[in-house]
C-alpha cells in the first residue's frame, strides 16, 4: 500500500517534469514546475526527510517559482514575442537524454545493491549526536559539523545578489515599478494577519529547529514570502538606491557567523565551532535576517525597497 | 596557530571585505579603497607562514569546527595547493590593483564591481584548500557565479550572451559533479577526498564511472577541447582584469581538481586507456587552440584561443606518469605550466585591455603602430609571448622544457610532436600580434571613430601587466625553491631519485 | 521494488527529462527550469540512495541537499537577473548553447 | 480499528471527495468565474474536513490548534486570492493567463 503511494509520487514526479520541458507555454513550464516542487516535498516526507520537505516547499518550489513567475511577468510586459518558447533545436536531445536517463538509473540500480550500512559521516553524525547542544541532527549537521558549507553558501547567496546587481547595470533594472494591487480593501486585511503571522512562524520555524525540522533557511524563505507580499501590494516599493537594512541586513549573517568563528579562533577552539546552543541560535537569527533580506531584493529586482505610500 | 590562522585568512579575509563593501553602500570611499587594497595585498602576507610550514613538513592538515572528517571538514595544504594558493595571490593582486584603475573602489561603479571580485577570490581560496568534495561543490559554485557576473560586467549583448552561455554550461557542469558526488556518497559514505582513496581501489564500478563523471565535469569547468566552447566568448567578452583572473585562475580550479582526483584519490587505480585518452584531449587542445588563435583578427579572441592551447598542455600528464622518471619530470613541467601561463596569460590580457582601453579596438589592423603610442603594453605582450612560446629563459620554456624530456624517457614520439608544433604554433601567433603592433600605420587608415581616441592609459595599468610578465620570465630562474617543494609532496613519492637534466643546466 | 529503488528510478527519469529540457529548449527561461529539475534529480538520487538502509535516516545528504536547495534558487536568481539585461540589450531571450557567435 | 479511527477515515474519505469535486469544476467549467467558485468553495470544506480528520489523529490540543490555524490560513489565502483572480478577470486589457497557457 505505502510502496503503491511511493509508486504514485515518483510517475507524477516524471510527468510533471515531461511537461515543464515540452509544455505548449512557459508559463505552463512554469505552473508544472511549482507544481513538481510540491510533489518533490511530499517525496521528502515520504523518504523521512521533514527537513527537507519544509525547504523545498517554502525555498524550492516557493521562492523558485516566485522568481520565474516574476522573471516571466518581466518578460511578458515587453510583448507576446518575448515568451513564445521558441523553435525546437537539436535531434541528438531525445537519444541523448533517454541514455543518460539510463546510465543514472543503471548506476543508481547498482548502487542500490551496495551493503546497507550507514555511510561512516552518517554514523559519525549518530555518534555525536548525544554530546550536541540540538537533537535535530539535520541543523547539527548545518551549523556544528558542516557549518563552513553552510557558511561558503551564505556567501553563494550573497554573490547571487551582488552579481544580480552588477549584471543590471547602472541603470539599475529596468523596470522598478513592479504593477501593484494596491487598492482593493481586502489585501490590506490580508496582509494585516498575514505579515505578523509570518514573522510568528519564521520565529517559530527557527526556534524548533533545534529539536524538530525546521531551521533558518525556511524560516528565512517564510519572512522573505512576507516581505514579497508587501513590494507585490504596493507597501514596500522598489527604489534605485538600498537603504541601511538591505545593505546590513544581507551580510548579518555572513557578519555573525564569521566573528564568531574567528573568536573561536583566537581562543583556540577552532575556526567555526560552536560553543553552546546560544550560539547556534545566534547564527541562525542573523542567517534568518540575511536569507530573507536577499531573498526580498532578489525577488523584487531591486537594489532598495522604501516604504510606498499607504492606499 | 599562525598557519591555521594564515589559511583561514586567506578564505575569510576577502569575504568579509566583500561583506563589509556591500554593507557601506555607496558611503566612506576611503573605507573602501582601504579595504580592497588590503584584501588584494593582505594574502601576500598571509601565505608567507604556510609557505615555511611547509618547508619542515609535507602536509599541513586544519580541523574545522573541532570535528575531524568525516564528520566535519578539513581543510589541507600541500605543495600543489600552496602554489595555487601563491598564483591566486599574486594574479589577484596584480589583475586587482588593474582593476583598480578601471573601477576605482570609491566609485559607483566600484561598487558594484568589487564585492563580486572579492567573492571570487574567497571561492578560489576556498577550493584551493577544500578537502572534502561537497564543500568543493559550494566553492565553485561561487567561483562561478562571481566569474559569470563579471564576465557580463560590460553589459554589452555578446558580453551578456557570452555570459549566459558560460552560465548554463557550468551549471551543468556543477550538477554533473554534484551526481558523481551522490554516488560516491552512497558507496563510501564519506566526502572527504584522502579518505575516499581508501575506498577507490576496492571500488565496483559504480565508483568508477562516478569518478569518471566527475572528472569529466570537471574538464568542462576547465574547458579542455572539446568542452571548451564556451571560454572563447566569455574570456574575450570579459573585462581585462576578469579575463586575466579568468584564464590565469579560474580554469586551473577545474584542471587542479581533476589532478587531486587523479593523483590522489585515485592512486594506484589510473587506468592507462583514459590516461592516454586525457592526454589526446590534451594534444588537440593544443592544435587546435593554437591554429584558432592564428586564426583570429582580433587581439583579445586570439588570447583567449591562446588559453584553449595552453591549457591542453597541462593534459600532457596524464599518459607520461606511466615510467616512474618521465612522470617526475611531467608533473614538475605541467605544474610550471600551469604558474608560468597563468602569470603570463594573466600578464598579456591586462595588456591588451590596456591596449583596447587606449587604441579603441582590439582589431589586429587597428593596432598599427601601438608600439610607439603605448610601448609598456606592448612590452608586456612581447614578455608574456616569450613566456607562451618557451622561449627560454622563461617559466613557459622550462615547463616545455620538462615535458619535452619526460616525453622523450618515454619514447612518446607524439606528444614530443605535439609539443613542439604547439610551440611553433604559438610564436606564430604570437609574433602575429606584435607585427601588427609595431606595424606602422597606413595613410589609408581611417581616422579614429573617437575624437577622444588614442586615449592614453594610466601607466599603473602597465606596470600591474609588466610585473606579471616579467614574474612569468624569472619563473625560469628561480625554479629551484619550487622544484624543491614540489619534490617534498610530490603525488609520487619516488620523485626524488630523478634528477633531470634541466635542473642541472639552469640555475 | 522498495522504497529507495522507486525513487532512484524516478531520479533517473527527472535527470534525463532535465537534460533533454536544456538540449531541447530554445528559450532561456525553460533552460533554467531544466538545470532546476536536473538539481533536483540529482537532489533525489543523493537521499533515495543514502536511505536504503531503512533504518534511521542519514542526517548528512539532508543537510547537503538543503545547501543545495540554496544553491540552486541563488543560481536561479542570478541567471534571471542576466536574463532580464540580455533581453534588455538585445531583444532575445532564446539561445542555443552550441551556437558559436564569435 | 476505535471510533476515532474510523471517524476520522470518514472525514478523510469526505474531504477527499470534496477537493475531486472541486478539481473536476476546475476542470469542467467554462469560465474563471464559475471555476473560481468551485475551486475555493469545495476545496476550503475538503481542507476543513482533512485539518479536522487530523486533529482528531493526532490527539493532542495543541496538535489541534495548530490545524485549526493551517485552515484558517487556507481559508483566508483562499478567498483573497479568488478576490484579486476575479477582479483581474473583470478588467478586459489584463486577461489571466488560463490554466491552458497563452500562446
Amino acid at each position: 500500500m505505502s510502496l503503491a503511494l511511493d509508486g504514485l509520487l515518483a510517475i507524477s514526479l516524471v510527468v510533471l517534469a515531461l511537461q515543464v520541458v515540452t509544455g505548449a507555454s512557459l508559463f505552463r513550464s512554469i505552473v508544472m514546475f511549482v507544481v513538481f516542487g510540491l510533489v518533490m516535498a511530499l517525496v521528502w516526507a515520504r523518504l523521512r526527510a521533514p527537513n527537507l520537505a519544509l525547504a523545498e516547499a517554502a525555498i524550492g518550489a516557493g521562492v523558485s517559482g516566485a522568481l520565474l513567475m516574476l522573471g516571466y511577468r518581466r518578460l511578458r510586459a515587453a510583448g507576446p514575442e518575448a515568451t513564445r518558447p521558441g523553435p525546437r533545436s537539436s535531434r541528438l536531445a531525445a537519444p541523448l537524454s533517454l541514455l543518460v536517463a539510463g546510465l543514472v538509473a543503471s548506476l543508481g540500480w547498482t548502487a542500490l545493491g551496495l551493503p546497507e550500512a550507514l555511510g561512516a559521516a552518517g554514523a559519525a553524525v549518530v555518534a555525536a549526536m548525544p554530546s550536541q547542544a540540538v537533537a535535530n541532527p539535520v541543523t547539527a549537521v548545518l551549523l556544528v559539523f558542516r557549518g563552513y558549507d553552510t557558511l561558503l553558501e551564505l556567501a553563494v547567496l550573497l554573490v547571487a545578489l551582488a552579481g544580480a546587481r552588477a549584471v543590471e547595470g547602472p541603470a539599475g533594472p529596468a523596470d522598478l515599478a513592479i504593477p501593484t494591487m494596491t487598492g482593493l480593501p481586502i489585501v490590506g486585511a490580508l496582509l494585516a494577519a498575514l505579515v505578523p503571522l509570518s514573522v510568528l512562524v519564521a520565529g517559530y520555524l527557527l526556534h524548533a529547529g533545534g529539536n524538530a525540522p525546521g531551521g533558518a533557511f525556511q524560516g528565512g524563505a517564510v519572512l522573505a514570502a512576507a516581505g514579497v507580499l508587501l513590494v507585490l501590494t504596493g507597501r514596500l516599493v522598489p527604489h534605485p538606491v538600498p537603504g541601511p537594512v538591505e545593505r546590513w541586513g544581507a551580510v548579518l549573517g555572513l557578519l555573525v557567523f564569521s566573528a564568531l568563528g574567528l573568536v573561536m579562533l583566537a581562543r583556540g577552539q577552532g575556526m567555526l565551532s560552536m560553543p553552546g546552543a546560544w550560539s547556534i541560535y545566534l547564527v541562525e537569527s542573523a542567517m534568518l535576517v540575511s536569507i530573507a533580506t536577499t531573498l526580498v531584493l532578489l525577488l523584487g529586482a531591486a537594489p532598495g525597497l522604501r516604504r510606498g505610500p499607504l492606499p | 596557530m599562525t598557519t591555521e590562522a594564515s589559511l583561514v585568512g586567506l578564505v575569510f579575509l576577502p569575504l568579509l571585505a566583500a561583506c563589509l563593501l556591500w554593507a557601506v553602500g555607496q558611503r566612506a570611499p576611503w573605507l573602501r579603497q582601504g579595504l580592497v587594497w588590503l584584501s588584494l595585498l593582505a594574502p601576500l602576507a598571509l601565505l608567507l607562514a604556510p609557505t615555511l610550514a611547509l618547508t619542515t613538513q609535507p602536509v599541513v592538515e586544519v580541523v574545522l569546527a573541532g570535528h575531524a572528517p568525516p564528520l566535519g571538514i578539513g581543510l589541507r595544504l600541500d605543495a600543489l595547493s600552496l602554489l595555487m594558493l601563491w598564483l591566486v595571490a599574486v594574479v589577484g593582486a596584480g589583475a586587482g590593483a588593474y582593476a583598480s584603475f578601471v573601477e576605482p573602489p570609491g566609485s559607483d561603479a566600484g561598487t558594484r564591481f568589487w564585492p563580486p571580485w572579492l567573492l571570487l577570490m574567497t571561492g578560489l581560496n576556498a577550493l584551493f584548500l577544500s578537502a572534502d568534495l561537497f564543500n568543493l561543490y559550494v566553492a565553485i559554485e561561487l567561483v562561478t557565479l562571481a566569474a559569470v557576473a563579471l564576465v557580463a560586467w560590460s553589459g554589452k549583448g555578446a558580453a551578456l550572451r557570452a555570459a549566459m552561455r558560460y552560465l548554463l554550461l557550468a551549471m551543468l557542469a556543477s550538477l554533473a559533479y554534484l551526481l558523481a558526488v551522490a554516488l560516491l556518497y552512497a558507496e563510501h559514505g564519506t566526502l572527504d577526498l584522502y579518505l575516499l582513496a581508501r575506498g577507490v581501489a576496492a571500488g565496483s564500478d559504480t565508483t568508477r564511472i562516478a569518478l569518471a563523471l566527475l572528472i569529466v565535469s570537471l574538464l568542462l569547468k576547465a574547458a579542455i577541447f572539446p568542452l571548451h566552447i564556451w571560454l572563447p566568448p566569455a574570456h574575450a567578452r570579459a573585462p581585462g582584469a576578469v579575463s586575466a583572473v579568468l584564464s590565469a585562475l579560474v580554469v586551473k580550479g577545474g584542471v587542479y581538481l581533476v589532478y587531486r582526483i587523479w593523483f590522489w584519490t585515485l592512486d594506484g587505480a589510473q587506468p592507462a586507456l583514459v590516461a592516454n585518452l586525457l592526454g589526446a584531449l590534451g594534444a588537440c587542445a593544443i592544435v587546435y587552440g593554437s591554429i584558432a588563435a592564428l586564426l583570429q583578427s582580433r587581439l583579445k579572441p586570439l588570447v583567449a584561443y591562446s588559453t584553449v592551447a595552453q591549457l591542453g598542455y597541462l593534459m600532457l600528464v596524464f599518459p607520461m606518469t606511466a615510467t616512474v622518471a618521465s612522470g617526475a619530470l611531467a608533473w614538475k613541467g605541467v605544474i610550471y605550466q600551469l604558474l608560468s601561463h597563468g602569470l603570463a596569460k594573466a600578464a598579456l590580457f591586462l595588456a591588451a585591455a590596456s591596449l583596447l582601453r587606449g587604441v579603441g579596438s582590439d582589431r589586429l589592423v587597428d593596432l598599427a603602430g601601438a608600439s610607439r603610442r603605448f610601448p609598456l603594453s606592448v612590452f608586456a605582450v612581447g614578455l608574456s609571448g616569450i613566456s607562451l612560446m618557451g622561449l627560454p629563459p622563461s617559466g613557459g620554456f622550462l615547463a616545455k622544457w620538462l615535458l619535452l624530456e619526460a616525453a622523450w624517457i618515454q619514447r612518446g614520439w607524439v606528444w614530443m610532436a605535439v609539443l613542439l608544433l604547439g610551440s611553433l604554433l604559438a610564436s606564430v601567433y604570437v609574433f602575429r600580434a606584435l607585427s601588427a603592433m609595431m606595424a606602422t600605420p597606413g595613410d589609408d587608415a581611417k581616422a579614429p571613430v573617437d575624437a577622444a581616441l588614442p586615449r592614453p592609459v594610466p601607466w599603473q595599468m602597465d606596470v600591474a601587466a609588466v610585473t606579471l610578465a616579467l614574474l612569468a620570465v624569472i619563473a625560469g630562474f628561480a625554479s629551484a625553491p619550487i622544484f624543491e617543494l614540489l619534490n617534498a609532496a610530490a603525488p609520487f613519492p619516488r620523485v626524488e631519485s630523478a634528477t633531470p637534466i634541466s635542473e642541472r643546466a639552469l640555475p | 521494488m522498495s522504497q529507495a529503488a522507486i525513487y532512484v528510478m524516478a531520479a533517473a527519469a527527472v535527470i534525463g527529462a532535465g537534460v533533454y529540457g536544456l538540449l531541447v529548449a530554445g528559450h532561456l527561461l525553460r533552460k533554467l527550469l531544466a538545470i532546476n529539475l536536473l538539481g533536483s534529480g540529482v537532489f533525489l538520487l543523493l537521499v533515495a540512495l543514502a536511505g536504503r538502509s531503512g533504518g534511521a535516516p542519514d542526517p548528512v545528504p539532508q543537510a547537503l541537499v538543503i545547501t543545495g536547495i540554496v544553491v540552486a534558487v541563488s543560481m536561479t536568481a542570478f541567471a534571471l537577473a542576466l536574463l532580464d539585461r540580455l533581453f534588455r540589450e538585445t531583444g532575445q531571450a532564446r539561445m542555443d548553447v552550441a551556437d558559436d557567435d564569435d | 480499528m476505535n471510533f476515532i479511527q474510523v471517524a476520522a477515515t470518514i472525514l478523510l474519505v469526505l474531504g477527499g471527495f470534496f477537493y475531486f469535486a472541486g478539481t473536476v469544476g476546475l476542470l469542467r467549467f467554462p469560465d474563471v468565474h464559475s471555476r473560481l467558485h468551485a475551486l475555493t468553495k469545495a476545496d476550503n470544506l475538503g481542507l476543513g474536513l482533512v485539518c479536522l480528520a487530523m486533529a482528531l489523529l493526532g490527539g493532542s490540543w495543541r496538535g489541534a490548534a495548530m490545524l485549526l490555524v493551517i485552515w484558517l490560513l487556507g481559508l483566508l489565502a483562499a478567498s483573497v486570492s479568488c478576490h484579486l483572480v476575479a477582479q483581474a478577470a473583470l478588467e478586459p486589457a489584463a486577461e489571466p493567463p488560463t490554466p491552458r497557457g497563452d500562446p
